[in-house]
């Protein structure tokens, strides 16, 4: 994050990151669908792996101080910079392919979703938790597919879009 | 005639039950006949923007109807969407809701939520690009790639090609520069004029108003304080004054003559001004 | 409105934000490390006086609570057939027993406490203050070269833009709502689909807001934190120290009654 | 000539291109922004930029505070010329710039933190930036609002805000760029006060930038800008006396300019210029009478 533009534009996407956040859809208590996952992604796929993690743990901070609700445990933290850093490594600098978005949305959801925030969850709540894992299994297999196809178009055209909207004119401000 | 739109003692009431309770819209009555062409003017936050949104369900009011064609178009809260395609709404700086990854598909998105058949789709998304000037070497371009004014066209034929019955347009011109402001208008004008459907225009130029408008509503503090023709509306200067709002430059100059005792009466253009002080000047 | 701030002039809105947070996550912690009734009770004790101190009317924390009422009921529910021991009730293939009940109740507390501590805070610092916190509580990261000052620009920036693209997010969806996007009704999938046409132009946004921005923050001066100075200095005061020692006599407290208490929770 | 002393900021024969590059249309040609542009300004001028969009104006000011520096040509700001890279924030300390968005140059969530960006960058002194802050805000009449969120002000409050923020770096020179262009015909008459009041009363140079002839009208030198160079300039009466060259090049003429104009084309003896309503009325007044006296 060198240059200004960049820690500019990284700020933004974690303002949406923090405004997504809000507009999540609750299908059951337990199971929400949130898109705060496609500007950390984005973030990840222009800055890298760092800039994302540390974006994201901002982004779980800053998402509890402006919509609090809930528990806040730090420890879902965690997760937040762990699934910034996998987004961050298969999506920089790379043209984005299907076959990457898969594979990052995937280990996400796996690994973020289903095995760290568990464990969290059953920190918090109790090892009743365990009980709901069917569900929670089955409700993010059944969305990653959706999830997967979103985050490829926003991707794309988000990657299309920074392009001309900063070589466009030709005008990166100058670095003093 | 059933006037095509009608609103009945219209309210609106933001944050109803809270310390910020603020009431927006209050008892607005109005008639609009098919193929009026009708100026708001206001100031921000007099209500207006909150009005327009009712006119096609994007906010339901708090209380009293709005009526399309003679049916409350909360009769059946499951169509609204079919009345948004009838009332179609220009938002302000619409550039900012094109999304797609070309001009065509973008113009093309509210047809397709109509349900059309492909070609139709495509003729209505030709015909609204031709009205709004836009190129046929555009249509394939990304939206993103256009200029500033380019945007604008593209965001207002995406509303265009929905054919509604009524267009609403939300400050079409703002952030234009004068040039782009006038040819804008001038579009918006001979679109109004071969469809002869019905448009309101909500715009903080009194002289865009005063030159393209039949008649005019003037919002003020949540209020419909005047709504009568445009010659009607711009002669009250002091009236207009009073709540903050100016009329044209035009419309002063001559009132001002016509109050010093000199025989003018209420211009809107310059074109009648002048018809009207050339004979009564010496040459 | 953003966040859950209520302004006041309570001595919990006059402590120091630095130290209000430490003592939030350190709480946090505590009621991790109380393993019995006793600990727990002691807790919400606290918790409960400091709610008193804070100035912010009861029935506000009771309204955030609301939201995750449901979660913690269901949580309580389940947890009541997952103790072990002798059977109270037998229910077809479940069970209730005597130490799921009192599972249920104390997982049901910590959560409940969890909620109404992390309010506090919340209710009594702003997110400006709260940042602000934070870019001072991680300077003396920055010897490992982590950007601390890059971050905190980002969330200053970020808290700063939050209003504005949530005014912009209701913008664009009712100006495609008014071209015929359907996001009300439909399955799961069809909103989800229905989010691009609002999800593209908020990226797009953000890129412009953001070219704009680091422009205007050129002509500024910003060059990065060297040399950077701050209008707002945090000096340290009497209550800042009882605050912490408050919580190290907590600590102490909690670490004590584990010792000569069982543990309640199995 | 003027003293030299007084002259603050030169250009010579200023040239740009912009790099259009664009990797998805590589044979678009490179497009001259500027072709040659030479101007000074003096302390504590107010100078009107005025032309139609694409004529060069924004490149043009982003020269003065070397955001952008010329292909060809030079920029002297008080005597630095603005290509010396190490001279970049002296430069940007004298002329600070307020953009067209209100909303996109507000860095912080509360109004005076905001105000403090500059001078925290310049690392002044905490009581400083203090009573810094608290002069700026007094004088774009915002004091009272110094606590609160941007997002809840309107736009010509968040302009002033924005104007605020430079003055407290204490910048001899203020480049606004479209400042009104976003705003309503309230915040434009906020706006274009505040920026009066500052040139009048602290001797602040300002550098207007405007598509509007009724502001730029306000100024003591209106220069015009079309495709890159310089169409005309003068004092506001000069320049609006050439109404048929404004007209010509896409420039907004007001009601009162035009009917006083068109009125002399018809052959009626109005003055060479007329710039308000007032001056437009006073014109006719006379002539009606003459008139009226001879029927």
């Amino acid at each position: 994050l060198k240059k200004l533009p960049s820690l500019v534009t990284a700020a933004l996407l974690l303002a949406l990151q923090v405004v997504l956040a809000g507009y999540s859809i609750d299908v059951l208590p337990f199971l929400r669908i949130s898109f705060s996952y496609l500007a950390s992604a984005v973030t990840g796929m222009l800055f890298g792996p760092t800039v994302a993690m540390l974006s994201a743990a901002a982004g779980d901070i800053l998402g509890y101080c402006v919509h609090p609700s809930g528990v806040y445990f730090p420890p879902y933290m965690l997760t937040a910079m762990f699934s910034g850093c996998l987004y961050g490594i298969f999506l920089y600098h790379s043209p984005i392919r299907l076959s990457r978005v898969i594979a990052s949305k995937s280990l996400v959801t796996v690994f973020s979703n289903l095995l760290m925030n568990t464990l969290w969850n059953s920190m918090v709540y109790g090892k009743s938790f365990f009980a709901i894992l069917p569900i929670r299994i089955v409700k993010n297999l059944v969305l990653l597919p959706v999830e997967i196809a979103l985050l490829f178009v926003v991707c794309k055209a988000a990657q299309k879009v920074y392009n001309t909207a900063f070589l466009r004119c030709g005008i990166s401000p100058r670095k003093g | 005639m059933t006037p095509i739109l009608e609103a009945q003692n219209l309210c609106y009431t933001y944050g109803t039950g809270t310390p910020f309770e603020k009431k927006a819209v209050q008892n607005v009555n109005f008639k609009i006949q098919q193929g009026e062409f009708i100026g708001v003017i206001g100031h921000t936050g007099s209500g207006k923007s909150t009005m327009i949104q009712m006119m096609n369900g994007l906010i339901r009011p708090t209380s009293g109807r709005v009526l399309l064609a003679g049916k409350d178009i909360w009769e059946e809260p499951k169509k609204i969407r079919a009345v948004r395609f009838r009332v179609g709404m220009v938002f302000q700086y619409p550039e900012d809701q094109l999304f797609e990854e070309t001009v065509m598909q973008d113009i093309s998105f509210g047809p397709r939520n109509m349900g059309l058949t492909d070609a139709e789709i495509e003729k209505r998304a030709r015909d609204a690009a031709k009205f709004v000037g836009l190129q046929d070497e555009l249509l394939d371009k990304s939206p993103f790639e256009l200029s500033g004014g380019e945007k604008r066209r593209v965001a207002i034929a995406g509303v265009i090609a929905m054919d509604p019955d009524v267009l609403v347009l939300d400050e079409p011109t703002a952030g234009l520069d004068p040039a782009g402001r006038d040819v804008l208008l001038s579009e918006i004008v001979s679109y109004h004029e071969e469809r002869g459907n019905t448009i309101m225009l909500v715009s903080h130029s009194m002289e865009d108003v005063a030159r393209v408008a039949d008649r005019v509503m003037v919002m003020n503090s949540s209020h419909l304080q005047m709504f009568d023709t445009t010659q009607a509306v711009f002669s009250q200067d002091k009236e207009l004054e009073s709540i903050g709002l100016q009329v044209p430059q035009i419309t002063k100059i001559m009132s001002i003559l016509k109050a010093d005792g000199y025989p003018v009466h209420t211009c809107l253009t310059l074109e009648e001004a002048m018809e009207q002080l050339l004979p009564l000047l010496p040459r | 409105a953003l966040g859950q701030f209520i302004p006041g002039k309570s001595l919990l809105h006059r402590l120091d934000p630095r130290i209000k947070l430490v003592l939030t996550v350190a709480f946090i912690v505590y009621i991790f490390v109380a393993q019995n009734f006793a600990g727990l009770v002691l807790l919400v004790v606290a918790t409960f006086a400091l709610m008193a101190v804070s100035g912010v009317p009861i029935k506000l924390y009771f309204k955030s609570m609301k939201g995750i009422l449901f979660i913690v009921l269901f949580t309580a529910v389940l947890n009541l057939f997952y103790g072990t021991g002798p059977v109270l009730v037998q229910l077809g293939f479940m069970q209730i027993t005597a130490n799921g009940i009192r599972n249920a109740i104390f997982i049901a507390v910590r959560i409940v406490s969890l909620i109404l501590f992390s309010s506090i805070l919340t209710f009594t610092t702003s997110p400006t203050e709260l940042t602000d916190a934070m870019e001072r509580l991680l300077s003396p990261l920055k010897v490992f070269h982590v950007k601390v000052h890059e971050i905190s620009m980002m969330m200053t920036i970020a808290l700063r833009f939050v209003p504005t693209l949530l005014d912009e997010t209701d913008r664009i969806m009712s100006a495609q709502k008014a071209r015929g996007a359907d996001m009300e009704s439909g399955g799961l999938m069809q909103r989800i689909k229905a989010l691009i046409p609002v999800l593209i132009p908020l990226f797009v946004s953000s890129f412009r807001r953001a070219y704009d921005l680091a422009m205007a923050m050129e002509c500024r001066c910003y060059h990065g934190g060297e040399g950077r100075t701050k209008m707002k200095v945090l000096h340290l005061q009497t209550i800042d120290l009882v605050a912490v020692v408050f919580a190290i006599l907590m600590l102490a407290a909690i670490i004590l009654l584990n010792i000569l208490l069982p543990a309640s929770l199995t | 000539m003027k003293e030299p002393a007084m002259e603050f900021i030169r250009t010579e024969d200023v040239h740009f291109t912009y790099d259009e590059t664009h990797p998805e249309e590589p044979e678009k040609p490179l497009h001259d922004v500027l072709k040659g542009v030479t101007l000074s300004i003096d302390r504590g001028e107010f100078v009107a930029l005025l032309g139609h969009n694409g004529s060069g104006k924004s490149t043009m000011a982003k020269m003065f505070n070397a955001m952008l520096i010329p292909a060809a040509g030079k920029v002297y700001v008080d005597g630095m010329d603005t290509a010396d890279e190490s001279r970049t924030y002296d430069i940007r300390r004298q002329v600070g710039m307020v953009q067209q968005n209100p909303d996109n140059q507000l860095v912080a969530s509360i109004v005076e933190e905001d105000v403090a960006f500059g001078p925290e960058n310049l690392g002044v002194e905490p009581v400083e930036i203090r009573r810094r802050v608290d002069e700026a805000l007094k004088a774009v009449d915002m004091y009272e609002y110094r606590t609160c969120a941007p997002y809840k002000l309107s736009g010509g409050q968040k302009q002033r805000i924005a104007i605020a923020g430079i003055l407290a770096m204490q910048t001899a020179c203020i480049v606004l760029d479209e400042p009104t262009a976003m705003l309503d015909p309230r915040g434009r008459a906020e706006v274009m006060h505040t920026i009066q009041q500052l040139n009048r009363e602290k001797g602040i140079t300002i550098i207007l930038i405007t598509h509007y002839m009724d502001e730029a009208v306000q100024a003591g030198r209106v220069v015009v800008l079309d495709s890159g160079r310089i169409l005309t300039q003068g004092t506001p009466r000069e320049v609006f006396s050439q109404v048929g060259l404004l007209k010509t090049h896409k420039l907004d003429v007001p009601q009162a300019t035009d009917l006083a104009f068109r009125l002399r084309g018809a052959g009626c003896p109005m003055p060479h210029c007329v710039l308000s309503i007032d001056e437009c009325v006073s014109a006719l007044e006379p002539l009606l009478a003459q008139k009226g006296a001879e029927a």
